[in-house]
C-alpha cells in the first residue's frame, strides 16, 4: 500500500524543523501513543495503541529516523509488531517553504503482515489514510502553538493524504 | 461467573469465565459434541443451536449472556431425548428422519446446525418454498451435498409428509 | 438376488451424525488432555532472528513452548510424488528452522493444560524476523532477480517436465490446422475448505512406547507409515486412527507437519495433547488446489476437428512440496485429451516454488484443469468456425473403446454420444436454443454452456500411480460365529458414505440383511493395511478387495456346507443365504456357526470365516458424462444467474444411486464454486487476502439452483463390479459448463473467454471492453 | 477462537449501564446481539477489558408507533437492542415502513438476524452494513444516552467515517427513530452482496413520495461504496420533480457515486463500485416509485 500527502504547517522550515523531530512532539501527535523513548540517534521506540473503531490493537515497535537534511527532510521507517499482525512502513518526508509556511510532501509505502492482512484489508487504506491525516493534523496544531506569538503567520491548511492500493 | 440456563429442558448451573463461548459451554463444560465448530466468523453455521426457540450461531455468544435462556441442542431435538443426551435407539424428530430419508448429509459435520436451522426454517409450515428454504439456509454452509437434498428435507417437513414413506432402509 | 445393490439404501451412519452422535477428531475426549496452539508466520518470507520462549512459558497453565531448534531432528514431511522424477525436493520441516517461506507456515508450539492457556500464552512468544522480498506469484517467482526460497540453487524453478505425444507431431498438427488458437488460462488457487478443519490428537504410552494418532484424514495407513519414518520410530509402535472425518476433498489426502509434531509433544511432555486447527489457519496451512496459468494454442481444421492442443504452463506449487504437490500439473497433462480423439498433444510444465502455501490434490486434482482447458477450448473453436458447440464435440468424440490417447492413456469404456445425447434431451437443448434466441431479440444476455468430461478414476494401477505405488486396495470379511459380518476396509471414507454401500455389497453377496453387516474402517490398529479414499477410487478398488474378500468367505463356506450336506462342493447352491444340496438347506449363520464349532470341518480345512483381499486393478477408469448449464447475466451489474443445471453422468454400475446424486450434487457446487466464486488472494507481499470465509466464498444454498441429474450407464471392464467411480465428476463437470454459458450469454457482445472465477465485477469489466471493442458507448 | 479475558457485566438499568461504561472508559465495550463485537473478540482484533451487556435492560428492544413531537404526525421508534428478526416480521414496520423491513431481511443470515440488533450494526458503523442506508434514506434520528442526559443526532450527523460514529465516549445508542411518512410515499432496499460476507458491495435504499406524475420527495441512502453511508445530495436534488419516465430516473441516478472517494478491495474496485451506486440507486428508485403508485391505488 502506498500513502502520500502533503501538510501545511504554519512557520517556516527553519521554525519547524527541529519541532518535527522531537520526541515529545511525536509522542503527542502519533495517534494512540502511550509511549515514545528516544534510544539512540534518530532511534525511537514506541507503543502505539490504534485502532478503527471497534478494531483495536497495542503496537510495539520503533521508529527510525535517516537521511535527515535540517530544515529540508528526512526519511522515516516505521516497524511495529502485534499480535495479530506486523506492521512496516516508509516515507520521505520532504519541506517545501511557502509564504511563511511549510509544506510537508511525504510519500510512502506500507505493508501489513498476518491476521491483520487476511481479516481488514477492506480497512486498511483508509485507516492509514486516516491516521496520516490526525498525525499531521495534531502537528500542525503542536507546531503552531510551539512558534513565537507573532502576527500574521498564516495557519496550515487541511491535510491531504491519499492511500492507493496496489491490489 | 455463575451461568444458570436449561439445555435441552434440564437445568444447569456452572461457574464460567465471561470469555466462554457458548458453543464451548455445550462441548467442553456440558459435554454435548453435537455442536461444531467449522469457521471463526459465524458464518458456517455449524455450531446452530435453539436459543429460546430461535437459531442462533453459538460462537457467537458467551455462554453468559444466555443466563436464564432455554437453549436446545440436536441431543435435544428428538422427542424422547432422555435427560439431554441422546440414544442410539431413540425416536427422531422428524427433521432429523428426514434428513436420513432424503440423503440430505455426508460427512454430517455441518449436520446438526443445519437440522436446527432447519427446524425453525420448517415452522413456516406451507408458505415455505424453496427459494425461501435456499434462503433461510444461508447461515449455514455444506459442502459435501450442494444443498438439494438438505432443501428437499425442509420442504417435506415445512409441507408435512411423512418422512418415514418410501425407500428402503 | 441383489437386494440393496442399485438401489437408495438409507445411509447407515446416518443416525449418529443426525443426533450428534458423530465423533470427530475435536469430539474425543481424554484423561490430562493438554492443548497445543501453534504460532505461525505473519510474513511470507523472512529470517528468524531470534525467539524468545520464556514469557510463554512463565504463563499459567503452559507446560511446554517448542521451536525449529527443538524439532530438527525429526524427518521431512513427505513428498510420495514419483513424478517428475527430476524435481527438487526441499526439506519441509515439521516447526520453521531459520526461516520462514509463506504465511502461517509454523513457527513455535505452546503445550499447555486449557485451550485459554495455550492461546493466550501464544501472543507471548516473542519471535524476531528479518523481513526479506517475497515470491509472491509463480511468475515473478521466475523474474530475474527473484527471490530465492530455498537456498544452495539459484532459481525457484523445482522441474520442469514435459509430456508430448500423439500420431502428429505439434508442428504437422499447427501445418495441417485451418487455423490456430490462442489463449491464456487460469485455473485459480482453491481453499478445500471441509467444514471440519484439521485435528490432531497423540498420546504416549511410556510404558509400552507407543503412540496413538487421531487424526482427521482421508489415508490413516499411510499417514503411520510416513509419520513413522519421519519420527525414525517402527511402524509397529504408531497406531493412527481415522475417526469421523468431516469432508476432506483432497485436503486431508496428505501428511502435515501437526501430525508429527504432536506425536513428538506427546513423547515430550508425556501427556496426551490435542490440535484443532482453526480456519484461519485452515486458510494459510492447508493445501490449496490447482493453481495453473499457461498459454494454451489449439490446431484444428475448418471442419471443426482438433488436430493438436500445446500447453504450456506455470504450476503454483507454492514453498514446499506436500505429499503429491508435483503430481498435480502431470495429471493434467495426462487428461488434456478430454473426451476427445486428438491426434497431438505437449503439455509443457514449470513446476515454481512461491511464497505461499502447497498446492496439492483438490477435489479432481489435476482433472478439473485439463477439462477446463479442452471444454473451452471446444467452444472457442465452435465459435470460431460458427459451429454449434454440440456437433464440434460429436465431430471429436473417439469412436471405439478401449481407447488410447496422445498422453498415453486408455479409455476403458465408453459411449460419450449417448451421455451427450441424453443431456440434450433431458435438457431440450433445441427449446433452450429458441429459447436463447427469442432472449436475445429482446437484448437479455441468455446462455448455454455444454460439458462434456471424461476424468480418470479408480486410482489407479500401482505401477501407473503417480505416486509410484498404492494403486490398490484391501478389504477383510470377518463372518461372526452368529453370522453377522464385520467387513474392514482400508479405504478410509470422510462422507461418501462406505458403511452403506459396502455393507450393500456384502449384504447382497452373502444375502443377508444390511443390519447383519457392520462396515469398519481407519483404525491401523486394529485393521489391514489399506491406501485411503481419494481419487474415485473407494468403490472401484476397495469395492472390488471386498467383492474378492467376499467370494472367497463364499468359497469357503461352500465348501464347509457341502461337507455338512454330504454334498460335492460344486452341487451346492448358495442363494440368498442359504446352502442347499440334496435337498436340505443349511443357513449362512449356521454354516458361520460351524466353520467356528470346527467340530466338522471339511479335511485340511481350516476353522473360523474370514479373509483378506488385496485388489490391484489392471487399469483406471474413466467416467464421462455431459453437462448442460443454463445462466442469464444481468448486462448492468455482471451477476450471473444460473436458471437451470442438467448433468448426465455415467459412472458405471451404481450401487446406490441416492449417494450418486449426492455426490454428483455435491461435485457440481464445488465445481461452480470455483466457476463463479472461489479463490485464495495473496498480494505482492505474499500476504494472504482471503484469510476467512468473510473473503473466501464457498457457494452457500441460495447461491446455487436445483441440479437435475441423470444417468447413462456404461460398466466398466476393469473391475467386477463394473463400476468407474463418481466422487469429482460433478468437479470435473460443471466448471466449464458454467464458464461456456457465461460466454456464451457474452458472445453477442464479442467476448470470447473471461478469466474465473467470473465475479460480477470481471462480467461486467468484459461486457464494458467488448462495448469499446466494437466502439460503442460504456 | 478464544477471546482474551474480560470482565462481563450485564446491569439492570441504563444508568447503571452508563455508569460502568463511565468507569472503564474506552476498554469497555457496550454488548446486544454479539454480532459486530463477538466475531472481532474471537479474532482479537477487539480486546476489551469490561463487556457491558445490555440484555436486562427491557427498555432498549421493541418497536413502537410514538409522537416525537406535538402535532406532527406519529413515527416510529425502534429500541437498539431490538433484533433484526424482529424488524423484519413486525407488522408495524412491514405496513408503515416497508423499506425498514426489506433491509433487516437483507441482512446476514437468518441466524446472524435472530441475534443480532440495529443498534449493534449502527453503532460498529461498518462501511458495507445495511442499516445506515436505510437509515439515511429514512431521515432517522439516533437518541444517544449519557449520564448527562439524553440527546439526539440526525443519521446523517451519526456516520462520521469508516467505523467511526458521532457517539462519544460514556455514551450509549438506546433507540432510532423514523419519522413519520406521507402519504403516496414508499422506499426500497436494492443490494448486491459480497458472495462470502453478505455485507454489501453496494446497497441503495430511497425512500421517495410521489404526486402528480412526479418525484415530490426523495433521500437515498447509499452503503458499500465509500468509507461511511452517504447520501448522494445532486442525485436526491434531481430526482425531486423528475418524471416517472425511467430515463428521467436514470439521469438523476447518474450522480449517485459523484463527489465521492469509492473503496477499492479485493472484491470490488473503486470503479465498479460507483457503477453499482448508479445502477442500484436507479433500481431502487424505480421500486419505490412502483410501490408509491400502488399504494396510492
Amino acid at each position: 500500500m502506498k500513502l502520500s500527502g502533503t501538510a501545511e504547517l504554519a512557520g517556516r522550515p527553519e521554525d519547524v524543523f527541529d519541532r518535527l523531530l522531537d520526541p515529545a512532539v511525536l509522542a503527542k501527535c502519533i495517534p494512540g501513543c502511550r509511549r515514545l523513548e528516544r534510544v539512540g540517534e534518530g532511534v525511537y521506540e514506541l507503543e502505539v495503541k490504534a485502532g478503527v473503531g471497534a478494531v483495536q490493537g497495542s503496537f510495539r515497535g520503533r521508529v527510525t529516523l535517516s537521511d535527515v537534511q535540517r530544515f529540508q527532510g528526512y526519511r522515516m521507517d516505521l516497524e511495529g509488531k502485534s499480535p495479530v499482525g506486523h506492521v512496516k512502513g516508509g516515507a520521505s518526508v520532504r519541506l517545501e517553504g511557502i509564504e511563511g509556511c511549510t509544506r510537508i510532501h511525504y510519500d510512502g509505502e506500507g505493508t501489513i503482515s498476518g491476521l491483520l492482512a487476511s481479516v481488514g484489508a477492506r480497512l486498511l487504506d483508509v485507516a492509514a489514510r486516516k491516521v496520516a491525516q490526525q498525525f499531521f493534523e495534531k502537528l500542525a496544531s503542536e507546531v503552531a502553538a510551539g512558534l513565537p506569538p507573532q502576527a500574521g503567520v498564516p495557519r496550515g491548511s487541511e491535510p491531504r493524504p491519499e492511500a492507493r492500493a496496489d491490489r | 461467573m455463575k451461568v444458570t440456563l436449561s439445555v435441552n429442558g434440564r437445568a444447569v448451573t456452572r461457574e464460567v469465565e465471561p470469555r466462554l463461548l457458548l458453543v464451548y459451554f455445550l462441548r467442553d463444560v456440558l459435554g454435548l459434541k453435537g455442536a461444531h465448530v467449522g469457521c471463526e466468523t459465524s458464518l458456517c453455521g455449524a455450531c446452530t443451536v435453539l436459543v429460546d426457540g430461535k437459531a442462533m450461531k453459538s460462537c457467537t455468544r458467551l455462554a453468559v449472556q444466555c443466563d436464564g435462556a432455554e437453549v436446545t441442542t440436536i441431543e435435544g431435538l428428538a422427542p424422547a431425548a432422555v435427560a439431554g443426551v441422546a440414544l442410539e435407539s431413540q425416536e427422531l424428530h422428524p427433521m432429523q428422519a428426514a434428513f436420513r430419508e432424503k440423503h440430505a448429509l455426508q460427512c454430517g459435520f455441518c449436520t446438526p446446525g443445519m437440522i436446527l436451522t432447519a427446524v425453525e426454517l420448517a415452522a413456516r409450515g406451507k408458505e415455505l418454498d424453496e427459494a425461501g428454504a435456499r434462503e433461510g439456509l444461508a447461515g449455514n454452509l455444506c459442502r459435501c451435498t450442494g444443498y438439494q437434498h438438505i432443501v428437499d428435507a425442509v420442504l417435506s417437513v415445512a409441507h408435512g409428509e411423512s418422512a418415514a414413506a418410501g425407500g428402503a432402509r | 438376488m441383489t437386494s440393496y445393490i442399485g438401489k437408495p439404501v438409507r445411509r447407515k451412519e446416518d443416525r449418529r451424525m443426525i443426533q450428534g452422535l458423530a465423533t470427530y477428531v475435536d469430539d474425543i475426549e481424554l484423561s490430562d488432555l493438554c492443548h497445543v496452539a501453534i504460532l505461525r508466520s505473519p510474513h511470507a518470507h523472512a529470517r528468524i532472528t531470534s525467539i524468545d520462549r520464556s514469557a510463554a512459558l512463565a504463563h499459567a497453565g503452559v507446560i511446554d513452548v517448542v521451536s525449529g531448534e527443538d524439532t530438527k531432528h525429526i524427518g521431512t514431511v513427505p513428498v510420495a510424488s514419483a513424478v517428475p522424477p527430476d524435481k527438487r525436493t526441499p526439506r519441509t520441516p515439521v516447526l520453521a528452522e531459520h526461516k520462514v517461506r509463506f504465511v502461517g507456515e509454523p513457527v513455535a508450539a505452546v503445550v499447555a493444560t486449557t485451550k485459554e492457556a495455550a492461546r493466550d500464552a501464544l501472543e507471548l512468544v516473542a519471535v524476531d524476523y528479518d523481513v526479506l522480498p517475497a515470491a509472491s506469484s509463480p511468475e515473478a517467482a521466475l523474474r530475474p532477480g527473484a527471490p530465492i526460497l530455498h537456498e544452495g540453487v539459484d532459481t525457484n524453478l523445482a522441474f520442469e517436465w514435459k509430456l508430448e505425444g500423439g500420431e502428429l507431431t505439434w508442428k504437422e498438427a499447427s501445418e495441417r490446422a485451418e487455423r490456430v488458437l490462442e489463449q491464456r488460462m487460469e485455473n485459480q488457487r482453491l481453499a478445500p475448505i471441509p467444514m471440519e478443519p484439521r485435528g490432531v490428537i497423540a498420546r504416549f504410552d511410556p510404558g509400552r512406547g507407543e503412540i496413538t494418532l487421531w487424526t482427521s484424514t482421508q489415508i490413516p495407513h499411510l499417514v503411520r507409515t510416513f509419520v513413522a519414518i519421519q519420527l525414525g520410530i517402527p511402524e509397529t509402535k504408531l497406531r493412527v486412527i481415522a475417526p469421523d472425518v468431516g469432508g476432506g476433498f483432497g485436503s486431508k489426502l496428505n501428511v502435515y507437519r501437526e501430525e508429527g509434531l504432536l506425536c513428538f509433544l506427546a513423547q515430550r511432555t508425556r501427556k496426551p495433547v490435542k490440535w484443532i486447527e482453526r480456519r484461519t489457519e485452515n486458510f494459510q496451512a492447508t493445501i490449496h488446489g490447482r493453481g495453473q496459468v499457461g498459454n494454451v494454442k489449439v490446431a484444428f481444421t475448418a471442419e471443426g476437428k482438433i488436430l493438436g492442443i500445446h500447453y504450456d504452463v506455470l504450476a503454483d506449487l507454492g514453498a514446499y512440496h506436500q505429499l503429491l504437490t508435483p503430481a498435480m500439473p502431470a495429471i493434467t497433462g495426462l487428461m488434456l485429451s478430454g473426451s476427445y480423439a486428438i491426434p497431438h498433444i505437449t503439455i509443457r510444465v514449470k513446476g515454481v516454488f512461491t511464497n505461499r502455501m502447497s498446492t496439492d490434490a483438490y477435489r479432481g486434482a489435476g482433472r478439473p484443469e485439463a477439462t477446463f482447458i479442452v471444454e473451452r477450448i471446444a467452444d472457442m473453436v465452435a465459435a470460431e468456425l460458427e459451429m454449434d458447440p454440440v456437433e464440434l464435440r460429436r465431430a471429436n468424440f473417439p469412436r471405439a473403446f478401449p481407447y488410447k490417447t496422445a498422453t498415453g492413456l486408455t479409455y476403458d469404456s465408453g459411449d460419450y454420444v449417448k451421455a451427450l445425447d441424453k443431456a440434450l434431451q433431458v435438457s431440450d437443448y433445441r427449446g433452450l436454443r429458441r429459447a436463447q434466441e427469442e432472449a436475445r431479440d429482446k437484448g437479455r444476455l441468455f446462455g448455454i454452456g455444454l460439458s462434456s468430461y471424461v476424468e480418470i478414476c479408480a486410482l489407479g494401477p500401482s505401477g501407473a500411480m503417480p505416486t509410484g505405488g498404492f494403486g490398490w486396495e484391501s478389504a477383510t470379511v470377518k463372518v461372526h460365529p452368529t453370522g453377522s459380518v464385520t467387513v474392514m476396509s482400508g479405504a478410509s471414507p470422510h462422507g461418501q458414505g462406505q458403511e452403506t454401500s459396502f455393507a450393500q455389497i456384502a449384504a447382497d453377496m452373502l444375502g443377508l440383511d444390511i443390519e447383519d453387516v457392520q462396515v469398519k474402517h481407519g483404525d491401523t490398529g486394529t485393521m489391514q493395511y489399506g491406501v485411503g479414499t481419494f481419487g474415485s477410487r473407494a468403490t472401484a478398488v476397495g469395492g472390488t478387495a471386498l467383492y474378492q474378500a467376499l467370494e472367497q468367505v463364499i468359497a469357503k463356506a461352500k465348501r464347509l456346507a457341502a461337507h455338512l450336506l454330504g454334498a460335492p462342493v460344486a452341487g451346492v447352491r448358495f442363494e440368498n443365504g442359504k446352502f442347499s444340496a440334496n435337498g436340505r438347506v443349511l443357513t449362512f449363520g449356521e454354516v458361520a456357526f460351524a466353520a467356528h464349532g470346527a467340530a466338522k470341518l471339511p479335511p485340511g480345512d481350516t476353522p473360523g470365516l474370514e479373509a483378506t483381499s488385496f485388489f490391484e486393478p489392471s487399469n483406471f477408469t474413466f467416467p464421462f458424462g455431459s453437462h448442460v448449464c443454463v445462466v442469464e447475466v444481468d448486462a448492468e451489474t455482471g451477476e450471473v444467474e444460473i436458471l437451470r443445471y442438467f448433468a448426465v453422468d455415467d459412472c458405471g454400475k451404481v450401487i446406490n444411486p441416492l449417494l450418486v446424486d449426492g455426490q454428483v450434487h455435491g461435485g457440481i457446487a464445488q465445481g461452480l464454486g470455483q466457476a463463479l466464486f472461489e479463490r485464495v488472494v495473496y498480494d505482492d507481499e505474499g500476504q494472504l487476502l482471503t484469510g476467512t470465509l468473510m473473503d473466501y466464498a464457498l457457494p452457500k444454498a441460495h447461491q446455487l439452483p436445483r441440479f437435475t441429474t441423470e444417468r447413462t450407464e456404461t460398466p466398466s471392464p476393469v473391475n467386477p463390479l463394473g463400476v468407474k467411480g463418481v466422487g469429482e465428476a460433478g468437479t470435473i463437470g460443471s466448471t466449464p459448463a458454467l464458464v461456456n454459458a457465461v460466454v456464451d450469454a457474452l458472445a453477442p457482445l464479442g467476448v470470447k473467454h473471461v478469466d474465473m472465477p467470473l465475479t460480477p465485477e470481471r462480467v461486467w469489466n468484459a461486457i464494458e471492453e467488448a462495448k469499446r471493442a466494437r466502439g460503442g458507448v460504456s | 477462537m478464544i477471546p482474551t479475558s474480560f470482565e462481563y457485566a450485564a446491569p439492570a438499568s441504563l444508568n447503571q449501564a452508563l455508569a460502568l461504561l463511565q468507569k472503564y472508559g474506552e476498554d469497555a465495550k457496550i454488548l446486544t446481539g454479539g454480532h459486530s463485537l463477538i466475531p472481532l473478540m474471537k479474532l482479537r482484533l477487539a480486546r476489551p477489558s469490561m463487556v457491558i451487556d445490555l440484555r436486562k435492560i427491557k427498555r432498549l428492544s421493541g418497536i413502537h408507533r410514538k409522537q416525537f413531537e406535538p402535532e406532527k404526525p406519529v413515527g416510529l421508534e425502534i429500541g437498539a437492542a431490538t433484533t433484526h428478526a424482529e424488524i423484519q416480521r413486525s407488522e408495524v414496520v412491514h405496513k408503515g415502513w416497508p423499506l425498514l423491513s426489506e433491509t433487516a431481511g437483507e441482512i446476514g443470515d437468518m441466524q446472524v438476524r435472530n441475534a443480532g440488533t440495529i443498534g449493534g450494526s449502527v453503532v460498529h458503523a461498518d462501511p458495507a452494513a445495511d442499516w445506515p442506508a436505510a437509515l439515511l434514506a429514512c431521515g432517522a434520528t439516533l437518541v444517544l444516552a449519557g449520564l448527562q442526559g439524553e440527546r439526539t443526532v440526525p443519521a446523517e450527523d451519526f456516520f462520521v467515517g469508516l467505523m467511526e460514529s458521532a457517539i462519544r465516549p460514556g455514551e450509549i445508542l438506546v433507540a432510532i427513530r423514523f419519522p413519520a411518512r406521507a402519504k403516496g410515499s414508499s422506499g426500497a432496499y436494492r443490494k448486491l452482496a459480497q458472495s462470502a460476507s453478505g455485507f454489501a458491495l453496494t446497497g441503495v435504499a430511497v425512500e421517495l413520495s410521489v404526486g402528480d406524475g412526479q418525484i415530490a420527495t426523495a433521500r437515498v441512502g447509499i452503503t458499500g461504496v465509500a468509507e461511511k453511508a452517504y447520501r448522494p445530495r445532486r442525485t436526491e436534488e434531481a430526482l425531486v420533480g423528475c418524471t416517472l419516465a425511467e430515463d428521467a430516473i436514470r439521469n438523476a441516478c447518474a450522480f449517485a457515486a459523484e463527489g465521492i472517494e469509492p473503496l477499492a478491495d479485493i472484491h470490488a474496485s473503486a470503479r465498479y463500485r460507483a457503477h453499482l451506486a448508479r445502477v442500484l440507486t436507479r433500481r431502487a428508485t424505480l421500486a419505490a416509485v412502483e410501490r408509491a403508485r400502488g399504494s396510492k391505488r
